[in-house]
């Protein structure tokens, strides 16, 4: 029998409250383990596993997995293990520097545009103004004008990646931004908020104590969805000729090749697409768990 | 009596009709998927083989080439030449004679008129003709009378069968085309989309970069074709996709130009569905040779002869080199298996053109290849790049989206990876690159980059018109709004002299010798680097019948004689 | 509300025209010549005379003005006309045309609309149908078997691109099972009932890609939007009154929920129009997707500047709707 | 009990159990009380002290899973509640048993208009057509003391201040004439003036209706006004139970003492500061085999922490849960 005395808790952080409830929801905790395991998979990986991803050995080409080659090879006979590897680290850094973009982008507009009634009327124009531009003429448009530019200061690799970063995440904000709009006013008409409001809790305090936490759901599932349409976004973009180079694997280009393939080698289509898939599920999950953790209603029971 | 005996007759043709498609319209519906679409069916407005395909089985020249490259008559009663008087003697004129007899797809006889109409029609200088090269020297075309045409040259044409010939300079009528002169052309929506013809279909409808329908001409010359009532010319998707639906699903009789992995193709081919044919043209897959500087720092100077040269491409060692560390044995066989076969040439057919001093490259010799660049003093620099003098081989490596495409230039920038060469790969949409947007840097014309990889060939069995490209009025600039076709900027008074030669000689071994001299010039300059002697590689479905496929002329040129098994 | 829908309605006037002037802009700044396109044989001087004609030459705000005039008073016109076939004015206004083509870029439009509103729109409405129950049922019984399967389906659905899922499909269903075909005939004319039935099987096929895409993204918005709502204490009043679970669940949580999943569904209809560029050109549909990166591509301005304008006027349409149905779905955002 | 009529209400021995992901948490622990018809009863207890919970796990309105009832009868009318199917106990909540909450401003549907809110039960439970409900619900509004109630019908929640709104949850509460009310600090999110008055609305309706109440406060201020009895409620259990004036003139248990001496004293200097209880109530991990306050008890024994208090019943219908006696200040003997 424990002591209850024990339990008389002293006061915590905010912070370390929602770590512990996110630690009791075993979706998260799961999904947080197999985002870690991949992103140090990615990282680490190709200094364990050192074939180089691009090393063609056209005798081997089309296999099935083996000891040699645990997934298998491609139409080239180069290693879909090292490949996989090496187009995670492009896929999950575009994925992720991509989504937080637009999430902080969304968000801040969002928050901006609920909350003061003065600039809502505009940032909402904005925000159409955005919505109506094609995604793809904007994109092609932006590309023609500073891949070369890019290419040159930062290489073709380093170029292209803050290239479609940028391009991604300014393209994809404005659907968080709408959301998070209609929450901030839904819940400025709440009590909570009308009675920290009367107290003078300054703008910034009452946003970032009341309003973000409040949130925090659809943003969570923006977040979600945010990964996955950059990962996918990349994967149409190379798909026009317009993203990485050909030699420079990510997930969504290996997924691409490889469906011509799919009847001739179907496992080689399995891997991309499973890591995508899975990775997006993780992030989903992740996401759950954090939402769970950020409802205090939740948090108290 | 009478009753009965058409009785019979109907029932007799009942029981025929299956065994043989004897008649007109006998076989049904024909499907043919082009995972191009056609945009216009007008060939003068559009260069494009999807529109020229699509159109040649609507419109037709007066002769075409057969399987073998072969001139036949087509509008005609038999092709002129100097022995049966069609062509002058002293090669400035020749004369064609119309076969009588032939009416446009409305009803009206075709004419000597429409003829000569088709020839002020692409010659018309505000019209923007397509295929302005098919009348080069062509001063005037005459009407002699209602079927003889004369074609009259400001100077000897040796190969006189430029206009009127093939797929690419069909006649149209006079009566349709009238109002779509010169700037007008464009315009013409109607007409350019739905242009009477003699060939066997007529459109029914057309709609731009989608679909067209076509069904049995009522007037075409022979009574008892086409075999298939009507018609569907499908665009859209890719390769792989239009390859699926003739040899595995069998929704199409007839897939063109499939340039896919030739596993797949196997694969699909295994379904027992359709059959993959395949023959040799002129195609030539090769790499085009910057020999100015594309560097971005010189702003408008850039890929520009004024430019100023390539800071290494213009090293010959370094060209071969790069040349000879390529086994283009294995290219061949992963990107295109049967329909492909190593070159060492740009001109690698008919026969009679190709030559076999340029064949050091068919093997690769990678030790070769560092030992010349060695000699040369191309150092290799502690980051596995060669360098001299502070310019390191570093190449960016451009062209259009397609598997096989980035297939060969993984494998290149391996193979050069082995001699001290980086490789920078590049590849851009097919539209873009081949589009001719003047104010695109990713066009093939502006050429911004170090290498650039495609395909070229030329329809009919002459030459001429094709080793033309490379003489130095051909080179593209700011001055001539990118226009032109000799991409490697390649300039030799020598080559210049020759092209000269080859357009003023009549005899045929005479003009084979100049054009090898003129491909081996090339070659051994190094302006291009030839990988893979093409094949056109197209599918059709089991069921259909009378495909022969043609590498000199439209792939579509026999559709009339198309039948349903 | 009717006296706030017609200032909405009002606003979006001076909303379109900079919305448009921004494209205008856009692609007029673009690094595309618009003559680029033509021939190669056409001289510098015609290429001159062609550029002036377009207007090339003048200033900025009059290019502009006469782009509005051609767009909002001549090519309506001409559309009714064409449509009523009757004559209104002189009746020979120019009509906006395409570069590439050079076919009238309306008619261009009308003749890709039919198969992109089918195949698209369909998906977009059995997505909703198959997402909204699902995601309030998600959510109801929250980490159920069948919630996280709902969940597993739903991500792998917006993960796996359509050009994966398209061949995918393509494989089993056409060449395996050849039930459906893989090529989407845009000539189909449905007649009948049997012309039904083929055009019902040629669009199982796209229809249910983009509808798996569709579902999954909506139905995580509703999920989410459900478990904010069941936790709120008007539910366990709703309960404390003794409604069943139906009427607690269908009436009074879906309906809060429903607030920021209608905004999700509306502002995603104009995408119906825009078309799906990589499942029509899987299954050849060739629809207004295709049609807009062709005119990309090819430097069409024309062609893409209408498409563009279409396209936000239907944002700023459905924008509107969605405001509209956020007022009367929550009583508490007053518009005045 | 008064005049020793039957209970109308008799809860005994309830136990009630959360499933979190860190465990169980032992809300109600052996429960057990009764209410008679016209009674009002009121429950006292700080937050978390298992009062609300109880009170909902009665009419089965705790979310289950995570809550989960491990035993006990509830016995209403005669019936177990406990034992009927979800449907019949439907019938029962809303109709028979009548529940008000805490927070007026989000216990309304916001989304839907007043009169539906009040409409819902009438026409479910005692199968009123629209015309009939509606009649019904002014009727009511206008019970509960909200002017000018038939335009207010098609009023949202938000355009009604905070005691309206509580007003209108008592409308519903009360819509089908209940024998029961529960009212689960039905006053805590108001101020004090409109506190007062719907103290004097639920007192007033209480003898217009006729219907018993059970009152859950934390302030025994409004207790003293208002109940006839009150129950003292401390981790999950109820530590003791008197008719009003007995227990505030007599309290036993060292909790309610505690809680007394909280109050603010009217004739008390007003410099002196507010007594509070020190430290925080249990977590209730565990069934507890102990007494749950021993550790910010004042009178704490050695026993507390081997043995739970059972109820012992005292003079005056006095019960208390507690081994040391108040009257001698000794500990009592346990049994």
């Amino acid at each position: 029998m424990t002591d209850v005395t024990s339990d008389i808790r002293p006061a915590r952080s905010q912070w370390a409250d929602v770590w512990d409830q996110f630690k009791t929801h075993r979706g998260a905790v799961m999904g947080m383990g197999f985002f870690v395991f991949v992103c140090l998979l990615v990282a680490i990986g190709p200094y364990l596993w050192t074939l180089d991803p691009n090393f063609i050995d056209i005798r081997a080409k089309n296999q099935s997995p083996s000891m040699l080659h645990p997934l298998g090879t491609d139409q080239l006979g180069r290693d879909t293990f090292s490949q996989v590897l090496a187009g995670g680290r492009v896929s999950l850094l575009v994925g992720v520097v991509a989504m937080a973009l637009s999430l902080l982008l969304g968000t801040f507009i969002g928050v901006l545009a609920g909350y003061f009634k003065r600039l809502d009327g505009a940032l909402m124009r904005l925000t159409d103004l955005f919505l109506a531009l094609p995604l793809l003429p904007l994109l092609l448009v932006m590309i023609m004008l500073f891949r070369d530019t890019l290419r040159a200061a930062f290489g073709p690799e380093t170029g292209i990646f803050l290239l479609i970063v940028f391009a991604i995440g300014i393209t994809s904000w404005m659907n968080t931004a709408r959301i998070v709009r209609g929450d901030v006013l839904a819940l400025k008409e709440q009590e909570f908020v009308l009675a920290a409001q009367s107290i003078g809790t300054p703008p910034y305090r009452m946003i970032m104590r009341h309003i973000i936490p409040n949130v925090m759901s659809p943003i969570m599932v923006s977040a979600t969805l945010g990964i996955a349409n950059a990962i996918i976004t990349e994967s149409a973009l190379s798909f026009l000729g317009l993203g990485f180079p050909s030699d420079f694997p990510t997930w969504g280009r290996l997924l691409f090749d490889s469906t011509n393939f799919m009847t001739l080698n179907p496992e080689r289509v399995i891997w991309p697409g499973l890591a995508i898939s899975l990775t997006v599920l993780s992030v989903n999950y992740m996401g759950d768990g954090l939402r769970d953790a950020l409802d205090p209603r939740i948090r108290g029971r | 009596m009478r009753m009965k005996s058409i009785l019979i007759g109907a029932a007799a043709a009942l029981a025929l009709a299956p065994a043989a498609n004897a008649g007109r319209g006998d076989a049904g519906h024909v499907n043919i998927i082009y995972w191009q679409a056609a945009s216009i069916l007008n060939p003068f407005l559009s260069g494009g083989t999807k529109d020229v395909e699509s159109s040649s089985m609507v419109i037709e020249p007066l002769a075409r080439y057969d399987e073998n490259g072969n001139m036949v008559p087509w509008l005609v009663t038999e092709i002129p030449t100097v022995a049966n008087g069609g062509v002058s003697e002293d090669l400035t004129s020749i004369t064609w004679k119309i076969s009588p007899g032939i009416l446009w797809s409305d009803g009206s006889p075709f004419t000597s008129a429409d003829v000569v109409f088709t020839a002020d029609y692409c010659m018309d200088e505000t019209g923007g003709c397509q295929q302005l090269a098919k009348f080069s020297d062509v001063t005037n075309v005459e009407a002699l009378d209602d079927l003889t045409v004369k074609v009259t040259f400001g100077k000897p044409k040796p190969f006189p069968y430029g206009p009127f010939v093939g797929g690419e300079s069909p006649i149209i009528q006079k009566a349709q085309f009238a109002d779509c002169m010169g700037a007008k052309a464009p315009e013409c929506t109607e007409q350019n989309f739905g242009p009477h013809g003699t060939g066997p279909f007529r459109v029914t409808e057309f709609r731009a970069n989608d679909v067209i329908s076509m069904e049995a001409n009522p007037h075409y010359r022979d009574p008892n074709k086409p075999a298939f009532a009507t018609l569907t010319f499908k665009g859209g998707g890719d390769a792989a996709a239009a390859a699926r639906s003739v040899l595995e699903t069998a929704e199409f009789d007839y897939a063109w130009n499939l340039q896919i992995d030739p596993a797949i193709l196997t694969q699909m081919a295994g379904a027992g569905k359709g059959t993959v044919v395949s023959a040799f043209g002129t195609g030539v897959e090769r790499m085009m040779v910057n020999l100015t500087n594309p560097d971005a720092a010189l702003g408008d100077k850039r890929s520009t002869v004024e430019g100023g040269p390539h800071p290494f491409l213009t090293d010959a060692a370094v060209r071969r080199a790069l040349s000879i560390a390529i086994d283009r044995n294995t290219l061949a066989e992963v990107g295109y298996g049967a329909a492909g076969k190593a070159t060492c040439n740009v001109l690698p057919a008919p026969a009679i053109y190709a030559s076999t001093a340029n064949d050091e490259c068919l093997v690769q010799d990678i030790a070769k290849a560092n030992a010349i660049l060695d000699e040369a003093g191309w150092a290799v620099g502690s980051d596995g790049v060669r360098a001299k003098d502070g310019v390191r081989l570093s190449i960016l490596y451009q062209t259009s989206t397609n598997a096989v495409r980035q297939d060969t230039q993984a494998l290149v920038k391996q193979w050069w990876s082995e001699i001290g060469v980086e490789t920078e790969l590049k590849n851009i949409s097919a539209s873009v690159f081949f589009g001719g947007d003047q104010s695109s840097p990713d066009t093939f014309q502006k050429h911004f980059s170090d290498i650039e990889m495609y395909t070229n060939l030329f329809n009919g069995t002459d030459p001429e018109a094709y080793m033309n490209s490379w003489t130095c009025a051909e080179i593209p600039n700011p001055g001539n709004n990118w226009l032109g076709s000799n991409m490697p900027r390649y300039c030799n008074p020598a080559y210049d002299a020759l092209s000269a030669e080859l357009s003023g000689t009549a005899d045929i071994d005479e003009r084979a010798r100049i054009a090898k001299a003129m491909n081996d010039m090339l070659m051994q300059e190094g302006a291009m680097i030839p990988l893979v002697h093409r094949g056109r590689v197209s599918a059709h479905s089991n069921t259909l019948g009378g495909v022969v496929l043609n590498t000199w002329d439209s792939e579509l040129w026999n559709v009339a004689d198309w039948t349903r098994n | 509300m009717l006296n706030y829908t017609i200032r909405r309605l009002l606003f979006t006037i001076p909303t379109l025209l900079f919305i448009s002037f921004i494209i205008f802009l856009l692609l007029d700044l673009a690094p595309n010549d618009p003559t680029g396109n033509l021939p190669m044989t056409i001289t510098p001087d015609v290429r001159e005379k062609i550029r002036e004609s377009l207007g090339l030459g003048q200033p900025i705000h009059i290019r502009y003005f006469k782009w509005c005039v051609q767009f909002f008073v001549n090519e309506p016109l001409n559309i009714v006309e064409q449509y009523f076939d009757i004559t209104i004015g002189q009746g020979d206004r120019l009509r906006v045309s395409s570069w590439s083509t050079r076919s009238p870029v309306g008619d261009l439009i009308a003749e890709r609309m039919p198969q992109t509103l089918w195949v698209v729109g369909m998906s977009y409405v059995i997505g909703i149908l198959i997402a909204v129950p699902i995601g309030v049922y998600s959510a109801y019984r929250q980490y159920s078997w069948f919630d996280q399967t709902g969940t597993f389906v739903s991500m792998v659905g917006f993960s796996v691109p359509t050009f994966f899922t398209g061949v995918l499909m393509i494989v089993i269903f056409s060449v395996y099972l050849g039930w459906f075909p893989s090529k989407y005939d845009t000539l189909h004319v449905v007649t009948d009932w049997e012309s039904f039935v083929f055009q019902v099987r040629q669009s199982i096929m796209p229809v249910s890609v983009l509808a798996l895409f569709n579902a999954s993204t909506i139905s995580r918005f509703m999920r989410a939007s459900m478990l904010d709502n069941l936790n709120q204490d008007y539910v366990r009043t709703a309960r404390a009154k003794g409604m069943t679970e139906r009427i607690v669940v269908l009436v009074h949580v879906l309906r809060n929920s429903l607030i920021p999943v209608v905004t999700v569904i509306a502002l995603g209809i104009p995408q119906v129009f825009g078309g799906a560029i990589i499942t029509e050109q899987v299954f050849s549909i060739n629809g207004l997707g295709a049609l807009l990166i062709q005119g990309i591509q090819g430097a069409d301005i024309p062609l893409v500047q209408t498409l563009t304008f279409i396209f936000a006027v239907l944002i700023v349409f459905f924008n509107l709707i969605a405001d509209i149905l956020y007022g009367i779905l929550d009583p508490r955002i007053r518009y005045d | 009990m008064l005049d020793g009529a039957a209970p109308i209400l008799d809860v005994s021995d309830l136990k009630t159990v959360f499933t979190t992901r860190t465990g169980e948490v032992h809300a109600v622990n052996s429960v057990s009380f009764d209410l008679a018809p016209g009674e009002l009863l009121g429950v006292v207890g700080e937050s978390g002290s298992g009062k609300s919970v109880t009170m909902m796990s009665l009419i089965g309105l705790l979310p289950m899973p995570p809550a989960e009832i491990r035993g006990g009868t509830v016995m209403f009318e005669g019936r177990d509640i406990l034992s009927m199917s979800p449907d019949e106990l439907r019938d029962i909540r809303g109709s028979r048993i009548g529940f008000v909450f805490q927070d007026p401003m989000t216990s309304l549907n916001p989304t839907f208009s007043v009169g539906f809110q009040l409409m819902e039960p009438l026409r479910k439970h005692m199968g009123m057509n629209k015309k009939q409900a509606r009649a019904r619900a002014v009727e009511l509004l206008e019970l509960v003391g909200i002017p000018d109630a038939l335009p207010r019908l098609s009023d949202f929640p938000h355009q009604f201040s905070g005691g309206m709104r509580q007003r209108v949850m008592i409308a519903i509460a009360l819509a089908c004439d209940p024998k029961v009310l529960i009212a689960d600090e039905p006053t805590t999110a108001l101020d004090v003036t409109i506190q007062a008055q719907i103290l004097e609305l639920v007192r007033e309706l209480r003898h217009k209706l006729g219907m018993a109440i059970i009152w859950i406060t934390h302030d025994l201020g409004v207790i003293a006004g208002i109940a006839d009895r009150v129950m003292v409620m401390y981790g999950g259990q109820i530590v003791e139970q008197a008719p009003v004036r007995e227990l505030f003139a007599r309290p036993q248990h060292p909790y309610t003492r505690a809680l007394l001496e909280t109050l603010p004293s009217v004739t008390g200097e007003r410099t002196e500061r507010l007594k509070t209880i020190e430290g925080q109530p249990p977590a209730m991990r565990e069934h507890p085999v102990a007494c749950p306050f021993r550790a910010r008890c004042v009178k704490a024994m050695d026993i507390c922490a081997r043995k739970n208090p059972p109820i012992v019943t005292l003079a005056g219908e006095h019960d208390v849960a507690c081994f040391w006696d108040a009257k001698t200040g000794e500990a009592r003997h346990a049994g």
